[in-house]
């Protein structure tokens, strides 16, 4: 699932693969490429992870991503950006949420990179529930904003 | 009027579905339908102050004034990444 | 050539593999990889660039790449760290260099991978030669901070 | 004594060679190779604000004493990444 012309949002219940989404952004006018690729921990809670399971709000959080991309074009000097998380099952070492973002300069790629990841994690409608060898338990996760009494759609994404 | 209700992660499992249609006197707004869910699910009630409201695939306010066919979702903290 | 275990630190002539490189880097205790790469832009100085030549102090660089390293431990609660620079001629697109750290936490794995490429580029003695039709400049660089007048080995690298 | 001095970028262009053998009088420091090495090559002289020094491969004050076999260069403002 493409938006767009330079962003890809992507959520997939196949194994992402962060090679190719880097070498996507990447074009001769960049001099720069900075990744970050959030992968399965084999502990969590002082405990040995089995696997994890991911689900989302589907078109509300390709439409939060897309508002995360369109944010960052407001803040940064940035040229392409793909975002991809994965649904579904996980397990560990997989590969559940990949950001790469392209540009002339490296602290543009750099601070753009680190403003998707942080926002995704607090506005965009996934959840992660977490497996062990004595149960199961939803992720501890982070309240996003909600917008004033009268919201305007621009401001709901913070 | 009718709305669509929505649950996921653990709200899905508390309710023990993944949607709803649910009846509402028209000037319904956001916080009465929670109510309502609640009234079918009582164990949603001690985690209204974890969740937010969705309408139409946007945060609202719980005081959000409710059309017929809206899509509502009562969501748990976000965690992914 | 690699130095201390978790530290893989390369100057080459030959292309960077920036998807190995970051694989390299990656365990199942880790819960992030972040990584940079810088490539050569086919423009600077507002003239079309043709290529670039790096060149090096090559012992000299990979001590003062392996000091980042430690540097970088004592700052960030990073896993592994893989830092390779290529010198020679560099065609448009091409890595010239690349940083993939892992940790257990993204915020680390960010902050490190943004602390190695900023350093490197003030303390590293490597040098790049800009070619463009009407001819080539050596790149305005940076200043090396000197240490005080009886330097202590340890504060040199700063 | 003796001391290797190795020149890279635009100041081994200028020098046209990458490195060369002085021949300096014990107590010479770092900035009495550097005299020499602009009398060996004037085209240095202007350069002289923006470089620094290393000495065996650690960087230097141009105050620093030398030692008979140390490896001394002047290094151009650095451009890597």
């Amino acid at each position: 699932m493409t938006s767009a012309s330079n962003d890809e949002i992507v959520l997939t219940r196949e194994p992402i693969d962060a090679a190719a989404l880097a070498a996507s952004v990447r074009a001769p006018e960049d001099g720069a490429v900075a990744t970050f690729d959030g992968c399965v921990r084999n502990h969590s809670r002082g405990k040995t992870t089995l696997y994890l399971e991911y689900e989302a709000y589907e078109p509300m959080a390709l439409a939060k991503m897309a508002e995360i991309c369109a944010e960052m074009r407001s803040r940064f000097s940035i040229h392409r950006v793909a975002m991809a998380h994965r649904l579904g099952r996980l397990e560990i070492g997989e590969t559940s949420v990949f950001v790469a973002v392209s540009a002339a300069h490296r602290a543009a790629a750099l601070e753009a990179c680190r403003f998707v990841i942080d926002t995704l994690k607090r506005t965009v409608p996934i959840w992660k529930k977490e497996f062990f060898a004595d149960g199961a338990v939803w992720a501890d996760g982070e309240t996003p904003s909600i917008p004033a009494e009268t919201p305007s759609r621009k401001a709901a994404s913070d | 009027m009718q709305v669509r209700v929505l649950f996921f992660g653990r709200v899905r499992e508390i309710v023990g579905r993944s949607e709803d249609s649910i009846e509402l006197a028209p000037g319904a707004r956001v916080e009465d339908l929670f109510a309502r869910c609640r009234e079918l699910h009582p164990a949603l009630g001690p985690y209204r102050a974890s969740l937010v409201a969705s309408r139409n695939q946007e945060f609202a306010p719980w005081t959000s004034m409710l059309a017929p066919g809206d899509e509502v979702a009562f969501l748990p903290p976000v965690s992914g990444g």
